[in-house]
């Protein structure tokens, strides 16, 4: 566990926190802590599923139900991804019209190394997820970019999540006070309500994990990004992250964002920030 | 349940609105002006709801039909779910901290 | 391209055991695509595996079976290194082979 | 018993099979005569799979009725989790297996799958199934030219023809 050196970057980040935002919200200050937020975060769970594996809540769903566990265990001996993965593999080894490869644009060449998205860009200012920088990564190099919701990205985030399966999450908070209004932005829009359900992202994956909405079991929200991309079985294929935060925001009666907009970047370092320690189990199969 | 407070405004808005006479374009492009305004303002605060589209959608389609009774009551539908999301982002401003796990 | 057959065949000596899962929409013909119009039905009808030149599994499909089928099924007098043929056709006359080594 | 499910001489039509062929091998049992293996076979049971109801359906099939066994065991989850893709499974300790067929009652078409189990295959089948809405799904073995039936009841919510 990276917990200790994640304190230390974590209590630096506090303090210039407090400077950056003590002028307009004197309130705040003393709140804006993410390693006490990813640390109570992480508790609630545990303690309000005290039976749960720790590694366990990123099978999501089937980390709370007995009979869908099964069912998953079956669909996982030939999982549904399967064909993604392939193609993920085939797409990412494969060399763009000027020679170069995806493995040109990623540390240690794109393997292994899911568990560090998103990352902070300083010289950005902002929050870069895989599928941006996938997507950056092809354009640098002179290519279309993907849909960010579905196939050819959905296959390649598959493989570089299959490459780092079981390393655990490990999203850094630099000392940057944009970073830190990131993360907040982040929190705020994973608790705020919105659609004419009146639904946070809260509502349903903090209160109600493990309980049914309609048909489906709901997941934590605790490490639910550590299984993307998903094959779900009401999709009847691959989504990406950006399409699971599109839907959920479509079930609530809330018009999505576009993919990538800055609120989705932000609630997506938020989630992945707060699970940090959790193993990556993407790609996933959902129902 | 939860939603309750933006429904009650929705619900109070589409009651308060049974007219006598027929509605006529006018009618129908004052309630749409009204609508669209409140829909730019619920897209203004990135809190728009699939209804308000949908209903401000099924509006314009009713006024090009000739249906003026049922777009202006469409267009104010519209214009009472753009208001209750602009409400709900407002109020959700704060309130959202309550519901953080600390 | 890739083969639209999946296949992992095991033996343990005595039993091989073959699980496939096959790319297929597998499509009923109740459903309708996003324009609202139906989309006809597209579904494998016969899936067959052999080995040493015996059939050793036959599937009958109808459009009941999920997209992308898998099946998973054991026999009798294969030894590591033996192939296993497996053949789809469906009802629109598409079909695939390919060939497994048994593991 | 040897052999025999190949591609072997089409005698065995579909109209055979539903009809006096099988009633006539009951009571043949296993002698190595050809469309005794042939009992649910070589060609695509077109006819079968275009019944609606699951009691056509096995008629279509293998023009006999099947009897309740506590020696076959179907496996198939309580709820689905979604009605696209259920796993079910059927092992059997039954003698002479030669098919194994799904009935999914509630859908459009009962027949889902029919497999045939030549000698020296297992009498065991996993697959994943479509299920519309809330339904009895039942296993058919056939054993010895006799039928076997086990049935389960699978809870859907979410329904597997786009509901």
């Amino acid at each position: 566990m990276k917990r200790r050196a994640t304190i230390l970057l974590g209590s630096a980040v506090v303090a210039l926190a407090a400077l950056a935002f003590a002028a307009t919200r004197v309130v705040a200050a003393n709140k804006i802590d993410p390693v006490a937020d990813a640390k109570a975060f992480q508790n609630f769970f545990f303690q309000k599923f005290p039976n749960v594996k720790r590694e366990d809540f990123v099978n999501g769903p089937y980390s709370m139900n007995e009979d869908m566990r099964r069912q998953w265990q079956e669909k996982e001996e030939f999982p549904p991804y399967e064909f993604a993965l392939d193609a993920g593999k085939e797409m990412f080894a494969a060399p763009f019209k000027n020679g170069k490869g995806y493995a040109d644009c990623f540390p240690n060449g794109g393997i292994g190394i899911r568990q560090n998205y998103p990352y902070f860009d300083e010289k950005e200012g902002k929050v870069v997820t895989l599928e941006l920088a996938l997507n950056r990564c092809r354009e640098a190099n002179g290519e279309a970019p993907y849909s960010y919701v579905k196939d050819e990205m959905a296959s390649l985030t598959a493989y570089m999540a299959f490459t780092s399966r079981g390393k655990p999450m490990d999203i850094k908070l630099p000392d940057d006070p944009r970073a830190l209004a990131a993360f907040e932005n982040g929190k705020r829009y994973f608790y705020t309500r919105r659609g004419q359900m009146n639904f946070s992202c809260a509502s349903c994956h903090v209160q109600s994990p493990g309980e049914r909405i309609r048909a489906e079991v709901l997941a934590p929200a605790l490490g639910i990004l550590n299984a993307m991309p998903i094959y779900r079985s009401e999709w009847s294929g691959m989504g990406t992250t950006s399409r699971r935060f599109i839907t959920c925001n479509s079930q609530t009666r809330a018009v999505p964002l576009e993919p990538q907009a800055d609120e989705y970047r932000d609630v997506e370092y938020f989630l992945s920030y707060v699970a940090n320690g959790l193993p990556i189990s993407g790609p996933g199969a959902r129902p | 349940m939860k939603r309750s407070l933006p429904l009650a405004m929705l619900l109070a808005l589409t009651v308060a609105l049974p007219s006598a006479r027929a509605a006529t374009d006018a009618d129908f492009k004052a309630a749409y002006a009204a609508a669209e305004a409140a829909f730019k303002e619920a897209a203004g605060l990135r809190n728009q709801w699939t209804t308000t589209v949908s209903t401000l959608a099924a509006a314009k389609k009713a006024a090009d039909g000739g249906d003026f009774d049922r777009a202006v009551a469409s267009a104010k539908e519209a214009e009472a779910l753009a208001k209750a999301s602009i409400f709900q982002a407002t109020s959700e401003k704060e309130a959202w901290k309550a519901m953080e796990i600390r | 391209m890739a083969s639209s057959i999946r296949v992992r065949a095991t033996s343990n000596g005595d039993i091989t055991e073959v699980q496939v899962l096959i790319q297929h929409p597998m499509d009923n013909g109740f459903m309708k695509d996003a324009k609202g119009e139906l989309i006809p039905a597209h579904f494998i009808q016969e899936l067959k595996f052999e080995c040493n030149g015996k059939d050793v599994f036959v599937a009958d499909w109808g459009t009941a079976v999920s997209k992308d089928p898998y099946v998973k099924f054991s026999f009798k007098g294969a030894k590591k290194g033996d192939d296993l043929k497996i053949s789809w056709t469906d009802n629109k006359g598409g079909s695939d082979t390919t060939t497994a080594k048994i593991a | 018993m040897t052999t025999t499910t190949g591609p072997g001489p089409l005698a065995t039509r579909r109209l055979i099979l539903q009809g006096a062929a099988s009633v006539a091998l009951i009571g043949l049992g296993n002698l190595p005569f050809a469309p005794v293996r042939a009992a649910a076979n070589d060609k695509y049971p077109e006819e079968a799979f275009k019944q609606k109801s699951e009691a056509d359906a096995i008629k279509a099939l293998y023009g006999k009725t099947a009897e309740p066994s506590d020696k076959i065991k179907l496996d198939a989850p309580e709820i689905a989790e979604n009605g696209g893709v259920v796993p079910i499974s059927v092992t059997t300790t039954l003698d002479k297996v030669t098919s194994i067929s799904f009935f999914v009652a509630e859908n459009p078409s009962a027949l889902a799958a029919s497999y045939k189990i030549p000698d020296g295959t297992v009498p065991s089948v996993a697959n994943r199934l479509k299920m519309a809405k809330t339904t009895n799904v039942t296993a058919i073995v056939e054993a010895d030219g006799k039928l076997y039936s086990a049935t389960k009841e699978v809870k859907v919510t979410v329904g597997g023809c786009g509901g």
